[in-house]
């Protein structure tokens, strides 16, 4: 078996008194596609957050490739490849698409500093960019300011932010909620190629069942910020815990 | 040491930070009798302060409005009330009590007929494009203050005003050698009263909270079924009469105002408001009173820093409590 | 004939302070009237006046200034009303070699040794107010002063000038309290001074020197100071703040100028006119504005040909008469020196304010006023 | 008994023509749901009723009377509720404040308050919480709660099951049949099969207009017309 | 967003561009002592305008310091001036003074504060400033107090500097403009201010530039996709801190003349504020077109006004609202106008006006 990329040790956070993630022990490997499942407030958003540095720990440690990265702040986590796109969406609404996906790219070619040169002089970048906004279907609204476009757009281009970071860790927070069915499908493919390089570890939340049956390779789930389950799809989705806890009646309808 | 913080918390925590001043200044000074005299002074100076701040901290905190233009209510309080007050110098003069009452009366009610006036216009004038957007609101009330400090210069003129006050209000209470003005010990009360007035309603009443929610959310409490386009252009209303009611007491405080009064508090009232936390009141008087003894007992003890007291109070307060003494938001 | 131009070069906008220099305005033409009979001529050359606006900014002022002297090409500027403004007017004066007559603003500093010799000033400086104040203390070794000024270089020049005339005379000083510019609560102060002085036997006075908008008077004497048989002492003032002064009936200190006390023709004519027109009775500024015009037509009269050289000539050492008597420019550095007067408060309910009557004049050569420019 | 009529409502967010002619009658009781595509204009639609958007030319009738010219509280003090697609609640007060705003007078009714409790248990647990920290599935239920906790005519809801858990959409199903006894339901739904369960009366929106208008039941029944209408084919 | 293609860029560039030459002509186009003054003014406060807008407009930090880095480097130049006496060896050492200090106060106020809410950041800020005007007027035996300092420029600069001569000894005159010190001393100004400017220009067009303004738009998620966001606040924050001290120096050299009210006061902070938004937040042609009006404002709208007062001088109360007196009045009125008509002032509505969508 592979090494892990990312492992989680003990992992807590409290807010007051409640803990929203307690004790959370994980590993995941590159080339593997992990769904996170579990009621609404059970700790997933948190969980994320935890591990790209948005929130710091209680206690317990995250490792990336055998380094230590709990202590450090997010964006050094996300120069150290762990990337992220968020459950609400978070764009820099008044800059084009263009622009934000851009941003992304030259935040991991660590070209932030270079202050005297046009950005128009860096072709490469340019070039990257473009791709991202063809892989992303972004291409016609490309010199919108991010705030013009319809919801589902939004959606899409929080994914590409994610995809031009480049990163070795892929954490999708809900992707598709909100977006119709015609345009559901492209977002699943792009994560679907992700998957097909295999030095790259995918990390999904989502709740839409039929999205959970054809993308995961594992699935844990998270109840009241505690590791549930965690295995094969088909052996967790038919535990009847999980039932209880997740899926309840219409679980069993769709099983 | 838990033990103690948490003993400190149940009997009031940040409250009695002025207690703690107090005390620490009562050893430091040494002679009682100036230490009675700069603490009353400073309290009275403080709820001074407390009024001029108030309808600020009420904008700020409630609307999330920065009102750079509160300075110009201000001086308008002041110079309205001083107006009227010159006016009616011969009630003033009168030995009659109650000619006295109710020159100062007419005076203050003026001063607050037409800080609601002045607030109505400007939060549909000027304020109401740009809630929500911080940095317009720093720049279109900065352009309002400029064209109402040119409007009571052109009302006013630019000489130094002389404002007469009820004959009652002149001359101290005397005990021992601890002198009393009486001028203070009616603003304190003055400003004691606002303070109630305004804990009440904010607390006792849903208005707290439907202003609040509705900087957050104007359309969802529309939806809710609030008029909250009313309910900001009253809560303005009121701000914006609290300062020049606060302008009013400090021109019978000064005696000698200028049109630039208003711009000469701001700095102090933003301090006060700062410190005390955002949005919350209590903060505010809080913040106003510490200003008011720390500046009385540092003048006193360390007369060269007493310029720089107030910057320090409020570097070291953001510093131990980076969102200031009573935050509205926990 | 080609009209000899003149400069009144003020803040006239931007500072709450303009109404002052519009007094000076006033005054300067009033001024002008009175000297050539309303001709508004001088050698057969008929007098033009323009205003430039300094907007209380030093750069601006610098700017307007320049103008005047290069575009305009006036032979004199009148200016300015903040000493920092006209501090920085006073190197283009020496750039375009013209004359530069300061009215109103005090500063000694105006005559000293950044100043050079195009400039001449009509206005009082700030020596000439403390040791008018010291003397109208009537100082012997009985007198105890506690002092109060702002902490700034105005504040503590005055406070040396006051201290520098009491030297010799016994008086002594007990404590010099310093509060920060725009300090409007002075309990801490006056608590210091009265601790200071109230064991103190003899005379104990409050000296006050502050100039901003507050009334230190007033709050020092709401906290009774005379239960300590302490009393305050503080200079005159302008007309709108004199009210303030009732509360210190009997006070004694010195001004600059009050209307009803030079006993002259002119000042005669400046008050009926000024009445007449304004139906108010001049002030400072007014009576400043004059004395500037009235010094410019005597030089204009006296000078060999209108020019700047010849100008300087007349004028240095030149004696002309104001509203406030007879004036001399000092030679070595082109200060007008000037009578001061002590006066006593007086209330009288009729009149709006606080009457300061006269008790003596301080003439001229009592005041020791220090040589500005020596280069 | 009709309760709404939208009469050929055009609506313009600032330059842009969203809705072109947009033409429905929502009978009264029951839930009548309305699909589209994304940006085919449903938000709009409930937002215009709501006069949050001002509907030109084109009309809203309730209860027979015109309420198109009226101001957003004057709607809602006809009875009329709103849960936004954004869920609109309002981060920085408690969980309890978000909903005491909700109430006509202030105060609670128990019973209402203690079936609220039932079909949302995490709400009682945050009670005193600010509503930021909420998880989004839980603010989505403070949404809901804040609708119902007054007795109203007729309940707007755009998207509620986004985001939720499997289990918590059945129990909000459950909680929309037994509010839709006493109370009409607009819903605006993505989610097909949620919406199939609940319905009664449906239509579909594209482009600002109404494409079709029918009963939920017959609609299921036709996987051509679903096809074709919102690409439900995969 | 496209700034690049629209009719209105195209305008707006034209415009700076036009003035840009007048700057360069200005001696020669405008020959009175006024004009010059003007010129160099603007050319000073296009540098002050344009670093400032690095802050509120690109990046999103209200700062009121602006003017105490401008203050720093005036009074830095003017203080080794003085105690120098006039010469290039004290415009430097007072120049990298000015910047050295400027710089330690920036990374203090940078680290110490950027990470706290900006409304505490503008406060804070704000006392900062005030505290360095009190010590300015305090220091008095260095600073000159309330009333400056004035001091001789580089001999290069006098007026009396004759740089090119006739046969008589005269100073030559080219196009009627004598080529004197005073000539030396405006090119001085205008090509330094030239050099900043287009340094601060290629600032914002290159990678940073965006890395700035996503900041803006939404830290959080700047910080989330990799930028360190604190360590760019307080970059930008220190080269607007340098930019202004230059610009305080420069204009130091030029003005002769250093005090608080044309160095330090809050009133410049307004001008500058005033003339970011006039010109247009978060665009560098902005600052130009800002910096231009406002200081045009400044010195001939009261003539303008005194002209309209007088053409109006038989109708009733319009007069008394022209009073040369109450320029000030309008401008804030304007200024209100613009803020809430033009929220992205006058660079960006034209330059959103024609954009090909
Ligand atoms: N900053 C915070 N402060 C206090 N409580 C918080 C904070 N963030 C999250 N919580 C609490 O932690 C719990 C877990 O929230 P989280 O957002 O991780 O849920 P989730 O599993 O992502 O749910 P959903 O599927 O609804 O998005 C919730 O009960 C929430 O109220
Ligand atoms: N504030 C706005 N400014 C400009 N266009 C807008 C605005 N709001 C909505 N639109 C546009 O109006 C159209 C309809 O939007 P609406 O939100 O009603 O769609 P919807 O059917 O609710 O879609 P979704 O399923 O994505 O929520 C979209 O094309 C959208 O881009
Ligand atoms: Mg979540
Ligand atoms: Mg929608």
């Amino acid at each position: 078996m592979t090494q892990p990329s990312l492992v989680t040790k003990d992992l807590t956070i409290r807010f007051g008194g409640h803990v929203a993630v307690n004790q959370v022990n994980c590993e995941f490997r590159p080339g593997e596609l992990t769904v996170i499942v579990g009621p609404n407030g059970a700790g997933k958003t948190t969980f994320f957050n935890l591990i790209s540095g948005q929130l710091a720990a209680s206690s317990g440690k995250v490792v990336k490739d055998g380094v230590e990265i709990t202590k450090m702040s997010p964006s050094t986590r996300a120069r150290h490849g762990i990337g992220r796109a968020f459950q609400l969406t978070n764009l820099f609404p008044q800059l084009s698409v263009l622009e934000n996906i851009r941003l992304a790219v030259q935040a991991h070619s660590g070209d932030g500093w270079r202050l005297f040169k046009p950005v128009s002089s860096y072709k490469e970048l340019a070039a990257k960019a473009e791709r991202y906004l063809e892989a992303t279907k972004l291409t016609d609204v490309a010199l919108l300011p991010a705030s013009a476009l319809p919801h589902g757009d939004q959606r899409k281009l929080e994914v590409a932010l994610l995809m031009a970071m480049e990163p070795d860790i892929y954490m999708f927070d809900e992707p598709t909620a909100g977006m119709s069915l015609d345009h559901t499908p492209d977002v699943l493919e792009l994560i679907a190629e992700i998957k097909h390089d295999k030095s790259k570890t995918v990390l999904l939340v989502e709740h839409k069942m039929d999205v959970v049956r054809a993308l995961a390779d594992r699935i844990i789930v998270l109840h009241n910020g505690e590791l549930l389950a965690d295995g094969a799809p088909d052996e967790v989705m038919s535990s009847q815990i999980v039932r209880d806890v997740y899926l309840g009646k219409s679980g069993e309808a769709a099983a | 040491m838990k033990n103690l913080t948490q003993i400190l918390a149940r009997m009031g925590g940040v409250n009695l930070l002025p207690v703690a001043v107090a005390a620490v200044a009562f050893v430091l000074i040494g002679v009682p009798s100036s230490w009675v005299t700069l603490t009353v002074a400073g309290l009275a100076m403080g709820m001074m302060i407390f009024l001029m701040a108030s309808g600020l901290s009420l904008v700020f905190g409630l609307m999330d409005v920065l009102n750079f233009g509160h300075s110009a209510f201000v001086s308008l309080g002041a110079f309205v009330a001083a107006s009227v007050l010159t006016w009616l110098a011969g009630w003033l003069g009168a030995d009659s009590i109650f000619l006295n009452v109710m020159a100062l009366f007419l005076a203050l009610t003026a001063a607050l007929i037409v800080g609601l006036a002045g607030g109505w216009f400007f939060e549909t004038v000027i304020i109401r494009p740009v809630y929500k957007d911080h940095l317009r609101q720093i720049l279109i009330t900065m352009g309002a203050l400029i064209v109402a400090e040119q409007l009571i210069l052109a009302v006013w003129g630019g000489t130094p005003m002389a404002v007469p006050r009820p004959q009652f209000l002149e001359s101290a209470i005397i005990l021992g050698d601890v002198s009393i003005e009486i001028y203070r010990i009616f603003a304190f009360l003055l400003g004691l009263a606002v303070y109630v007035a305004l804990y009440l309603t904010l607390n006792r009443t849903r208005i707290g909270l439907l202003i609040r929610a509705g900087v957050e959310n104007r359309e969802m409490v529309e939806a809710l079924g609030f008029r909250i386009d009313r309910l900001f252009i009253g809560v303005f209303m009121l701000g914006s009469a609290l300062a020049t009611l606060g302008g009013a007491m400090w021109a019978g405080y000064e005696t000698l105002i200028s049109p630039s009064l208003g711009a000469e508090m701001m700095i102090v009232v933003f301090i006060v408001v700062i410190i005390g936390g955002l949005g919350s009141i209590e903060g505010t008087l809080l913040g106003a009173i510490m200003v008011g003894l720390v500046g009385n007992y540092v003048g006193f003890l360390m007369p060269k820093m007493a310029l720089a007291s107030n910057m320090i109070l409020m570097m070291a307060i953001l510093m131990w409590r980076p969102s200031g003494l009573r935050p509205a938001v926990k | 004939e080609d009209p000899i131009k003149i400069a009144l070069v003020h803040g006239i906008s931007g500072s709450t302070y303009e109404v002052f220099s519009k007094q000076t305005h006033t005054g300067f033409q009033m001024g002008l009237e009175y000297a050539t009979g309303g001709t508004m001529e001088v050698a057969g050359r008929p007098l033009e006046i323009i205003i430039k606006d300094t907007q209380f900014k030093p750069d601006v002022a610098r700017a307007a200034l320049a103008e005047a002297y290069g575009d305009d090409e006036v032979l004199i500027a009148v200016g300015g009303t903040s000493s920092g403004v006209t501090k920085g007017m006073l190197p283009i004066a020496e750039e375009y070699e013209r004359i530069l007559l300061i009215e109103p603003a005090v500063a000694d500093s105006l005559t000293g040794e950044d100043s050079n010799r195009y400039v001449f000033k009509t206005s009082r400086n700030s020596s000439m107010d403390m040791q008018a104040q010291a003397l109208a203390l009537a100082p012997d070794e009985n007198l105890f002063v506690a002092t109060l000024a702002e902490d700034y270089a105005f504040g503590r020049d005055g406070i040396s000038a006051f201290k520098a005339a009491l030297d010799g005379s016994g008086a002594t000083i007990v404590t010099e309290e310093y509060v920060p510019q725009k300090t409007t609560d002075f309990t801490a102060a006056t608590e210091r001074m009265f601790n200071a002085l109230k064991d103190k036997p003899g005379r104990k006075v409050i000296l006050i020197y502050v100039a901003g908008g507050g009334d230190p008077m007033g709050k020092i004497q709401a906290m009774e100071p005379a239960r300590y048989d302490i009393s305050i002492s503080t200079g005159g003032h302008i007309l709108p703040v004199l009210p303030t002064y009732k509360r210190v009936p009997g006070m004694e200190g010195a001004i600059y100028y009050y209307y009803e006390i030079p006993r002259n023709e002119i000042n005669d004519w400046l008050v009926k006119e000024h009445q007449a027109r304004f139906d108010s009775p001049p002030d400072f500024f007014t009576a400043g504005g004059m004395t500037a015009a009235l010094a410019i037509v005597k030089g204009l009269e006296t000078a060999e040909s209108i020019d700047t050289e010849s100008l300087i000539a007349a004028m240095e050492g030149m004696s002309w008469e104001t509203p406030k008597g007879t004036m001399t420019f000092r030679p070595e550095d082109h200060q007008a020196l000037q009578d001061m007067y002590h006066f006593k408060i007086r209330v009288d309910d009729e009149v709006d304010w606080a009457i300061p009557d006269l008790v003596r004049e301080i003439s001229a050569d009592e005041l020791k006023i220090p040589l500005g420019r020596t280069n | 008994m009709t309760l709404l009529t939208l009469n050929a409502m055009q609506t313009n967010i600032e330059q842009y023509a969203v809705l072109h002619d947009v033409t429905l009658t929502v009978p009264e009781g029951g839930v009548f749901v309305l699909l589209g595509r994304n940006g085919a204009g449903k938000t709009t639609t409930l937002r215009s009723i709501m006069g949050l958007w001002r509907p030109s030319p084109g009309s809203v009738t309730f209860r027979g009377e015109d309420i198109s010219a009226l101001h957003t509280a004057e709607v809602a003090r006809k009875g009329i509720a709103y849960v936004p697609e954004n869920m609109g609640v309002f981060g920085g007060l408690t969980i309890e404040e978000n909903l005491i705003l909700a109430t006509k007078t202030g105060k609670f009714d128990t019973a209402r308050l203690n079936r609220i409790y039932g079909l949302f248990p995490a709400l009682k647990t945050f009670w005193g919480k600010q509503a930021w920290s909420l998880s989004g599935g839980q603010k989505q239920m403070l949404a809901v709660a804040r609708a119902i906790i007054e007795p109203r005519d007729l309940i707007l809801i755009d998207e509620p099951t986004k985001g939720l858990a499997p289990s918590i959409i059945d129990a909000m199903a459950d909680a929309f049949r037994e509010i839709s006894e006493t109370t009409t339901i607009l819903l605006v739904e993505q989610n097909f099969h949620f919406a199939k369960s609940l319905g009664r009366d449906m239509a579909v929106i594209d482009d600002g207009r109404i494409a079709h208008t029918g009963s939920m039941a017959d609609f299921a029944a036709d996987k051509a017309l679903q096809d074709q209408l919102l690409s439900l084919s995969a | 967003m496209t700034e690049q293609n629209s009719t209105g860029a195209l305008i707006v560039k034209i415009t700076v561009l036009t003035i840009g030459a007048a700057l360069l002509f200005a001696p020669f186009l405008f020959q009175d002592v006024r004009s010059l003054e003007v010129a160099a003014r603007i050319c000073v406060f296009v540098v002050l305008v344009a670093s400032y807008d690095l802050l509120i407009g690109y990046t999103g930090i209200v700062s009121f310091a602006h003017t105490m880095f401008f203050g720093f480097g005036a009074y830095g130049a003017a203080i080794a001036l003085k105690q120098m006496g006039p010469g290039w060896d004290a415009v430097m050492v007072g120049g990298l003074a000015g910047m050295l200090v400027s710089l330690i106060v920036a990374v203090a106020i940078g680290l110490l504060s950027l990470r706290v809410k900006a409304i505490f950041f503008a406060m804070i800020t704000l006392a900062v400033a005030s505290v360095v005007l009190v010590l300015a007027s305090q220091l008095s035996d260095f600073t000159g107090g309330e009333d400056g300092i004035t001091y001789r420029a580089p001999q290069l600069f006098k007026t009396a500097t004759k740089l090119a001569v006739d046969e008589d000894g005269k100073v030559l005159r080219l196009f009627g403009v004598k080529l004197n010190g005073k000539l030396a001393a405006y090119y001085f100004v205008f090509a330094t201010s030239l050099a900043l400017f287009v340094l601060m220009f290629r600032l914002v067009g290159s990678p940073l530039g965006t890395v700035l303004k996503a900041i803006r738009e939404n830290e959080a998620r700047a910080e989330a996709i990799g930028y360190r966001v604190v360590s760019y606040r307080t970059f930008v924050f220190c080269i607007a801190a340098l930019a202004a001290s230059l610009a305080g120096t420069i204009y130091a050299i030029w003005l002769k003349y250093t005090g608080p009210d044309t160095m330090l006061s809050f009133s410049i902070m307004i001008d500058i504020l005033l003339m970011v938004v006039i010109g247009g937040m978060g665009t560098m042609w902005g600052a130009v077109i800002g910096a231009v009006l406002m200081v045009l404002a400044q010195y001939y709208l009261r003539d303008l006004m005194g002209a309209a007062a007088e053409a109006t001088s038989n109708l009733p109360i319009l007069p008394e609202l022209l009073n040369p007196d109450r320029w000030l009045l309008w401008l804030g009125i304007i200024f209100i106008l613009l803020v809430y008509f033009f929220p992205r002032g006058i660079a960006g509505t034209i330059m959103q006006k024609g954009i090909a969508k």
